[in-house]
């Protein structure tokens, strides 16, 4: 049993070494359509921690009814602490609010300059988990908040919530049509190239069934070559983009990534490039079973 | 051994190439399969190997029914024949050894006793020292005598041989007819299509004349 | 000469319908590559129609010194208008600022309750052409705005207009290496699935030159059937990205982007249409002489 | 017509095809090519031919020397010739009769030309009925008849048939012959290889031996 897989792997990498013309073409397809989907990923990947990161910005700031005394916030602050989509509840003084909002006018500052530092309220910012940084998690939050009282009023920027939303489905939306529509094409191209490869070995095939071959063993050791095709493919895919990734990077984009507002940039994780690897074995075999099928009637 | 029933064969509607043809053969027999060009020999051999099947008909090797034998079972009944084919059908790929190792591969021998036999083999068609060329690097008769070792390599039930000594000089066919009839006598079923008339000559056997698709003449000497 | 073109052309057709497998191959390799082309075009085209909706708001905004008389206004409008950098000019009383403000302020408008509606200056809002939207084109306006005197200040989001900036080139050099990726991708794919069906007739080549064919004798149906090959390639993208396209806008999508702020998304343009059919023959050319070269040496 | 002087050939290193011919063939001979199977008949054909260039030594066909032909000229200098492949060379994705008209296409022959002498030949060799199939759905000898309709549809200057009969019977191999002789009478330079020693004893002609790549025997009846 042992003996036989050796025996056919052998003899798939003869077959491999014996065409090389073939060979080549099936990795240089495979590597191509890989680097594509690996560069998609790592768009996708990316753009992800990006939005997750702009996420953050989803807050509820609860306005206080009067100013309370240090026993009432600690009590409101563990109350807000206490539920189960809250991570982290910030308490922010008057003067405190006052300073943000001059921070946040900027040039417009000076129109504050004759006013009192006490006239906007205390409040009580609030980050919530992310799976619950979406208006119905954050009204969830403030029908909770509601409840126990003691707040004059919610603030939760709530059309930006609304356009943060559509954008968010938007690219779930684009990103998995387009991502299916890559997996498709690169399915498509590497059953293709294999296909022709059988095409060009038809004859080869036909003797082989016409000297007593079984159909298992004509067609383990294409399966195989698919299979190890696959995987260097997807190797080679892996490191090109990897390089390509590096080499413009290193080239100033990342300082250009960092100026526009975007976090860190990062490669495929690791988990992601095995499975890279798993699709470059799989498209390999899955083509290969595809065109035998069409050429080997045994 | 071979038994062949009203057997027809068309591959298209405007002509056939086999007619109603019976026959029985025996097993140990040799047999030569003659007829002018286009009459039908090498169908009457795709049969028997089914690479076609027959329009109409009956075919029984060693008792099983070919005619009906499901794709799966085929390449076991091949490998009880030995086939030598009139264009050779060598792996262009594969050295000449690999070629004639594979009816041995294919049956799951192990590689010392495939080296062993294939060299023997080799020798016998005289071409041992051929053995890490590539069939595009022979010449025509050499193609065919790796063809003919190919086929002889297992000592099949049934050597069925499609013109084997068209690109063969008389001595090396005399040498290859004597293969033949070593195999023959070790119990091998030989059918030989051939225009090869010296041969027939010079070792009279059976001949089974086909015409137009027609078993015209059935010739025991 | 005419009666030869046709003839090679009666032979390349012929071709192609004697070896269906090969030419189906062909066309779809040609097919996919090219539509992921024409994805990757329609996606660059439209963000670059919405980074030019955003760069409206690249507007310089000159405050005036004090409330001038309606001769002074048109006065600073006309000289204003008379730059060739600027569009449109608008100009913007106090009560308008004041408006303009108390909007921009949202939910914290209430702050501005108790005050005057004239505390903020009148300005000239300054629209500039396409080409001037950026920090070299503002820069240079208020320099020349600041040569007139009579304003008080500039404004023109130093800040936002970098990050705008980093962003567009951000863009740029991810859309040029992006896309010169997938173009070499094309054709390598394309190159590729034509060296196979090259190569599995390459007995038929060679019995060609043994029997006499000049080199240009044997290529030329192999070129045209490439031409062929890409032209129908090329009209089968465009017609199957247009139905990917309408099929995916029509199940919502549109208004997912409308509600994110984008502007319309398009198709592509006739003439990038054309572009696309360009690119099909010549990369089916191409890729038919790179693998003509290898196989046919007579 | 055709003279060879000092050929040697050799594939590879350990090996030589042809060793020191020489070899004068005058315009309109007709010349058997023999020796045993792997002697280098079709070596010698090849390098007439052009797909194959001499180790060493000259050759001159038609006043040409073709040792030192440009690529760009080899098909001109195939044009005059018409060859029979030992495995036949049909293109087997074209009709048998696209195979026989395309050596006058390359040559840029009129459509109407080109049907009505593709029809001629192919009656010569008897396949005018098989004109719209496949190579592959014909017999072996039939496959060879139409590589041999292809040689001489164009009158060639000079014929080189590779064991042109190797799957043809008697009475298609007189026929055959009866066209080469024909062809030969009209002016063509004959160079025939072949195994075939009833063929020689019926039309005794200059004959020529090798031996493992020499020439070994040079006979003129
Ligand atoms: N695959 C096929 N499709 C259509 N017709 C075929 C096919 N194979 C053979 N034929 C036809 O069937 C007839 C018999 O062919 P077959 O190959 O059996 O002849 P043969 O006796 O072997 O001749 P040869 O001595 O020339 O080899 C021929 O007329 C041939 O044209
Ligand atoms: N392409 C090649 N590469 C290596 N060796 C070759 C090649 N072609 C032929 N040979 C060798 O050269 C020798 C002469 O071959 P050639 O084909 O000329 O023989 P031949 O006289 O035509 O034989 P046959 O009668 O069997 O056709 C043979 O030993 C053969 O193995
Ligand atoms: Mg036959
Ligand atoms: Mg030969």
């Amino acid at each position: 049993m042992f003996g036989k897989l050796i025996y056919l792997i052998r003899r798939a990498l003869r077959n491999m070494f014996q065409s090389p013309v073939l060979c080549i073409a099936t990795v240089g397809t495979v590597t191509v359509s890989l680097c594509i989907l690996t560069f998609f990923a790592i768009i996708v990947l990316n753009v992800q921690s990006m939005t997750r990161h702009w996420s953050q910005e989803v807050q509820v700031v609860a306005y206080l009814d009067e100013v309370p005394s240090a026993a009432q916030i600690s009590a409101l602050v563990q109350s807000a602490e206490a539920l189960p989509e809250v991570v982290e509840v910030v308490y922010v003084t008057r003067q405190q609010a006052f300073a943000g909002f001059r921070d946040r006018l900027g040039d417009d500052a000076l129109l504050l300059d004759g006013l009192d530092d006490d006239f906007l309220p205390a409040s009580l910012r609030l980050t919530l988990h992310e799976e619950f940084r979406n208006r119905l998690g954050v009204e969830q939050v403030v029908g909770e908040l509601k409840k126990t009282g003691g707040y004059s009023d919610f603030r939760y920027g709530q059309d930006w919530l609304d356009r943060f939303e559509s954008l968010l489905n938007l690219l779930r939306i684009a990103g998995a049509v387009l991502g299916g529509f890559l997996l498709f094409a690169a399915l498509f191209i590497v059953a293709n190239t294999i296909k022709l490869t059988v095409y060009a070995r038809r004859e080869e095939l036909e003797v082989m069934s016409l000297v007593g071959g079984t159909s298992m063993f004509i067609k383990s050791p294409f399966l195989i070559e698919g299979a190890v095709q696959g995987v260097v493919g997807g190797c080679l895919a892996i490191s090109l983009s990897y390089l390509l990734f590096t080499a413009f990077l290193a080239g100033g984009l990342e300082t250009l990534f960092l100026a526009s507002g975007v976090a860190e940039i990062v490669f495929l994780p690791f988990f992601y490039q095995l499975l890279v690897l798993a699709a470059g074995i799989l498209i390999g075999i899955l083509g290969s079973l595809i065109s035998l099928r069409k050429f080997v009637r045994i | 051994m071979i038994q062949l029933y009203n057997i027809c064969k068309s591959y298209s509607k405007d002509g056939t190439a086999l007619e109603d043809v019976n026959l029985k053969i025996p097993k140990g027999d040799f047999v030569y399969i003659t007829g002018p060009s286009g009459a039908g020999k090498s169908t009457l051999l795709k049969l028997l190997y089914v690479a076609e099947r027959p329009t109409r008909g009956q075919i029984l090797i060693n008792g099983q029914n070919v005619t009906r034998m499901s794709v799966a079972k085929i390449p076991f009944l091949r490998r009880q024949l030995g086939i030598v084919f009139q264009d050779f059908k060598l792996i262009n790929s594969r050295t000449i050894f690999e070629n004639v190792a594979f009816p041995l591969e294919v049956r799951g021998r192990k590689r010392f006793e495939v080296g062993k036999k294939v060299y023997q083999v080799l020798k016998n068609v005289g071409l041992e020292h051929k053995l890490t060329k590539f069939p595009l690097q022979l010449s025509g008769g050499e193609q065919q005598r790796v063809a003919i070792a190919r086929a002889l390599v297992m000592e099949p039930l049934v050597l069925l041989a499609d013109e084997p000594t068209g690109n063969l000089d008389l001595e090396v066919t005399l040498e290859i007819m004597d293969l033949f009839k070593g195999a023959n006598a070790r119990g091998t079923t030989v059918l030989l299509a051939t225009h090869d008339r010296e041969m027939m000559r010079r070792f009279p056997r059976r001949q089974i004349c086909l015409e137009n698709g027609r078993l015209t003449e059935d010739w025991i000497p």
